[in-house]
């Protein structure tokens, strides 16, 4: 079977899960006859129709709304935000509305929310966010942030599916550099598990997204240069989140890192910090450290943004200091 | 400014009967309420003194400190609420805002639900978790509201093209206060809702204030109705205070919508007589204004003329309704203060379908109850529904 | 001098600035003739008129926007939410515009937001929240949440003074419940400086808000029953975020509890244990265990509320778990 | 809906110039462009040259790939950026979009800026921090966009109450796009200024596209200039691209803003020949569409026609305009291209007032740059401006 890349694993788990179910359809800026900014739904508006591939008005509040609404009578909406950092004039419909509807009116609202997220692209402030953190403290909401093609594909199949409300977010820069086979059939991958992505024994790096590449790219590095054996821990979710993968792998190893793209005060390490803490504190051999962004907005220019995010050199920095502690 | 505040000083008031008829006018032949039999004539009446009635009761209750937050009142837009609901079918869906306890009625919400909400107990429909007349049922046609103003017009554009992209011939009605038009979710909704063609119909209820704010500080135009001309969609104007006005002119948006013709915006012109809640002094209101409502404009006085002078029903009729209405009251109060409050631990319950019980936290494991309980929050009867 | 509430001394704040300095003007919903939902501005309108006490149209992006724009041109706007939990339609305002104003564009952006934030009123999930970690991530915004009359006065002050945009919360649980004399004179409280609410030495709670009362509760009960000494540090600003005070605070006792009110998963105490693990890790003799709200939209009804919400006794439990760790 | 896709669909292409007659009658008195001196009215060819060359040279650039992210052209919308800001005073203030290159120069940006912002210069106005023409100078009286559309309008409406506060006879002008009058920020940014009578002119650049999205896909409305209803704002409806019809409708509407007179949205017709950004290849627009507007209607042949027909002006001064533009194009592409990239650590200042610099990351002190670089980005010249 031929390798896809991470954008056409998302297409491939839309257009599964379309034939399968006539209650999921689209909604979006420019989705339709465009295929969205990305290309990502490029081919669905022929193959489903107007009917199901709904490109919208510039009004995020607008038809994130609506897809709650449809979701309450039964339909199975799939929303994209052209880019994520849009998702902020949404805000309120999703943490107000969304999240709380099967809490307060025992009212189901299984939609997801996806759109290309991350930095690294030289898209600037506007362009390049990392929304998490500020969904993370919202009960109701589930969190997914994919790695790897395999998992994009399968944990949006599991997110269409899912009888709550899903935010999926894309990493843009994987788009089209990952590539791998993926497995045959229907592929689906469980909200709420972590994924190891490599096994060590002398210290964990805990990551998602984009700087899982960077973290791996790190431990070949520490092997090589220090003969470290270096475990990572892919989240994939960040709401629910696997505590039980997170204190398998602190217990395991003793030392953590925890690294992420978004700004690092308030920023999800924060809350695996605490976990770990209160879960796992007797197994630390060192402090958790954290490797994230400078807390400011993502610049654009080349310089300014590789400054900002954070990068391989900086996971090897930490990575010896940790070991050496 | 002051002198422009209220709704008196764009000539609303004493007479707006006549704009009622206007929109009778616009009808296509008779105008849809003349098809009403005597039953459904009489069934509308119930429907205000309901309303009426039942909002009474909640002030007795609020005043021995039985309700747990604020109070809400329709008073004097019964007419807006029962009319338009009434034009609905059973399967179709509406979105009430705080002043449409009366359409929540009509819709099927029974009396022991409202006080139950109001006394925060535990078999109320929302269990306890929301306020007031915050609940919805989507089998028998109404959806619970959130605060956040105008959050309710995208959901219910999103109900609505489910509808379409289906081929129910379900319509949808949202409705909208004075104020909430402003709001940036109103616009989207509304403009989304046009471009689909979506079967909904957006009621503005145009009670002149927004809680101190009269419309001359929310909004440069002079008629609400116009907002549709933003939208391509049609926008009427009609009286409020009279029932069937409210009926014609909402039947004939609804049918237009199940004609798949699109969304229609109608402005309901009524009047708020009491504060926003119950702890409102309505200071900021022109004297005499209100009292002139009370006198001239009351939707359930002007009803009774018609149902005695023009449609012939007898007092002894009206005072069967109202003898009715009181004892289903008495006995929703009852059951309702007899119902338990609710078990603290069912807040743990239906965050997720998956768990369906989220663990407590640890050193809450084995607590059964929180240790201190809070006294009445001063100030808490601001609370806006 | 005579004793004033909280929501009086906010009051004072506000009047106070609006006389000496005629660019401070007020923006909000019902606060002009009304004075306000709680009647904060009350008798405002009165001394300042409708040019600078300004009664708008329910759109919160809007005149929060249009308050940035004022800041631009030279005033200084104090923009009132009806209830904090409205902030949400304001979001994208405040974290993509405003927050970014000066680093991306060197345009200062001096204004503040304010509201009745926080729950314990029976006010059910949308007159009740705490929306401080929403926040938090979004460098370029300032963050207070006072906890006295006295700070309430002094941080409001220096807010509105501040050349950058602050988030002002103000828990309308203690508008009227607590009283106490205020400093003569100009009273300023400086941003980002925490305080010592109490002395103690063997633990710290870390805490803000209106559960720095339910602490000092609580460390009264532990005194007594247990002799044990409590040491309490209300942050008041979370954005800059006291450090130096919490490190202190975590060498003295070396036992440390962050309480809040907000949601647990991403809420602060997560950034504020990431702090501690990295800048004091040596000096924990336990766990940082968190005492926060479960999980779940505010409800309503008052077993639920009490049930959801942090308690004295829940403080209590984990303090003496802490002090036999 | 194909079918009514594209402007076409709406009666416009070929003669919108008849629209743009419509809106000099409006005009009482002499077209406010009959007082221009000659020298003004060659002013309006150099401004619009200058964009058009200007943003031709940036394809250059952007095709050796010496911009950094996407590049966004207002081919064929020259006049509408052009003759708009042109009405404005050196005190006013406007508010650009992606598309208003031109207001931008009209207003004092300089090409040099312009072109070091796309190569994301250390010199650039924002230092290399934000992309393209996202910039701002409140002294020579343009402030900055952020992509989210719809948002600058609220910010404009409060720059223009803060005029209003102080009793300065100074005007705002806000541009949007078709596509985001259907923002909430859009709407609750009008009706609050409508409200407040703040002194601002809201322009509506209709270029048939939101994207990709047609404007039959993004409202119901036929004509934009109905939006103005909605908030009890005159609306009004201009050709876009005859400079002098532009600078007519809002040479009126800025007067009338500087009179006290409140808010006026004014809909310019006009067509945006270029992809949304220089990647998109337009496979969406109906064939020919593109092609005829280029032939019929391209703004600056019409005000050449205009120049040199009807006010007498010669080739050769002509010539000499355009000699001028390349040869300041050229001046600014050299100082452009010699200026440096920015210091890494630059990105650590001015966040806040007050510190003026944050601390580097504990792990990154003593770094200077960034370690490990990154190609171009596949697909980034999708990014909006
Ligand atoms: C987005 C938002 N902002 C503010 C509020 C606070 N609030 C509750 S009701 C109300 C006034 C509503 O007025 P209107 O829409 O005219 O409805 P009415 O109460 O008159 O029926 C306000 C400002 C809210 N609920 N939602
Ligand atoms: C709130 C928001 N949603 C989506 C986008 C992505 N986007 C950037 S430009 C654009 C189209 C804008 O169309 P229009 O307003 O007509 O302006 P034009 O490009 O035609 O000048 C879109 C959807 C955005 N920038 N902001
Ligand atoms: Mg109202
Ligand atoms: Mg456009």
């Amino acid at each position: 079977m031929a390798e896809i890349t991470y954008l056409e694993a998302i297409r491939q788990a839309l257009f599964e899960e379309m034939e399968r179910d006539e209650s999921v359809f689209l909604m979006g800026e420019d989705i339709g006859a465009y295929g969205g900014a990305f290309k990502v739904t490029d081919g669905l508006l022929d193959r489903f129709g107007e009917q199901r591939v709904i490109d919208t008005p510039i009004s995020e509040a607008g038809f994130v709304g609506a897809a709650a609404g449809a979701a309450h009578m039964g339909m199975r909406p799939v929303v994209e935000m052209q880019f994520i950092d849009f998702i902020s004039c949404a805000y309120d419909m999703l943490t107000n509305y969304i999240a709380t509807s099967r809490y307060r009116a025992m009212l189901p609202c299984p939609l997801v929310v996806r759109g290309p997220s991350g930095g690294y692209v030289r898209g600037g402030p506007f362009h390049s966010q990392n929304p998490e953190a500020a969904f993370l403290h919202t009960p109701g909401l589930k969190i997914v942030y994919p790695a790897t093609a395999s998992d994009a594909k399968g944990l949006l199949k599991a997110a269409i599916r899912d009888d709550d409300p899903v935010l999926f977010f894309e990493h843009k820069y994987l788009y089209r550099r990952i590539k791998e086979e993926l497995p045959e059939g229907d592929h689906l991958v469980p909200i709420g598990q972590a994924r190891v992505a490599r096994e060590g024994k002398d210290l964990s790096i805990i990551t998602y997204a984009a700087t899982v590449w960077k973290a791996l790219e790190a431990a070949e590095q520490l092997e090589k240069e220090d003969g470290l054996s270096v475990e990572i821990l892919d989240l994939r979710s960040l709401l629910p989140m696997d505590d039980a993968a997170i204190m398998q792998t602190v217990k395991k190893t003793n030392r953590v890192m925890v690294v992420h793209e978004d700004t690092r005060t308030g920023g999800v390490a924060g809350e695996v910090t605490a976990r770990i803490n209160e879960q796992a504190f007797e197994w630390l051999d060192a402090p958790i450290l954290r490797v994230t962004a400078a807390d400011v907005p993502l610049p654009y220019s080349p310089p300014l943004e590789d400054y900002v995010l954070p990068q391989t050199a900086d996971i090897v920095t930490v990575a010896r200091k940790l070991a050496a502690y | 400014m002051a002198g422009r505040a209220g709704p008196r000083a764009r000539g609303q008031g004493p007479k707006p009967a006549t704009r009622g008829n206007a929109s009778r006018k616009r009808a296509l032949g008779p105008r849809p309420s003349a098809h009403l039999t005597r039953d459904q004539q009489l069934e509308l009446y119930y429907w205000m003194r309901l309303t009426r009635s039942l909002e009474e009761r909640l002030v007795n209750l609020y005043r021995q400190t039985k309700v747990v937050g604020g109070l809400f009142r329709s008073l004097g837009q019964e007419a807006d609420a029962v009319g338009s609901a009434f034009a609905l079918e059973r399967r179709d869906l509406l979105s009430p805002l705080i002043r449409n306890l009366g359409s929540m009625l009509v819709k099927g919400a029974q009396p022991v639900e409202i006080i139950r909400q109001y006394m925060a107990k535990g078999d109320s429909p929302t269990r306890g978790r929301e306020l007031n007349i915050h609940y919805g049922d989507l089998d028998r046609g109404f959806i619970g509201q959130i605060s956040h103003l105008g959050d309710m017009v995208p959901v219910m554009t999103g109900v609505t093209l489910s509808f379409k992209l289906r081929k129910e011939a379900r319509v949808g009605l949202v409705y909208v206060g004075d104020g909430a038009t402003s709001t940036g979710a109103f616009h989207e909704g509304i403009n989304f809702a046009a471009v689909q063609q979506c079967p909904l119909v957006v009621i503005v209820e145009n009670n002149g204030y927004a809680y101190s704010t009269p419309i001359s500080r929310q909004t440069a135009v002079v008629e609400l109705k116009d907002k549709a001309l933003a939208y391509g969609i049609p926008g009427v104007r009609a009286d409020g205070n009279d029932v069937l006005a409210v009926y014609d002119v909402t039947k004939e948006a609804v049918d237009r919508a199940r004609r798949g013709e699109g969304v229609t915006l109608i402005e309901l012109m009524t009047y708020r007589r009491k504060g926003h809640a119950e702890h409102d002094n309505q200071s900021y209101v022109p004297t005499g204004e209100i009292e002139r409502w009370e006198r001239e404009n009351d939707p359930v006085d002007r009803y009774l003329r018609v149902l005695t002078e023009e449609l012939g029903v007898a007092e002894k009729e009206i005072a069967a309704v109202d003898a009715r209405v009181i004892n289903e009251i008495d006995e929703a109060t009852d059951a309702a203060e007899a119902s338990p409050m609710p078990d603290p631990t069912d807040a743990l319950v239906g965050i997720y379908a998956e768990p369906a019980r989220i663990e407590p936290l640890w050193y809450r494991a084995g607590v059964r109850s929180a240790v201190d309980a809070h006294e009445r929050a001063v100030g808490w009867g601001t609370f806006n529904g």
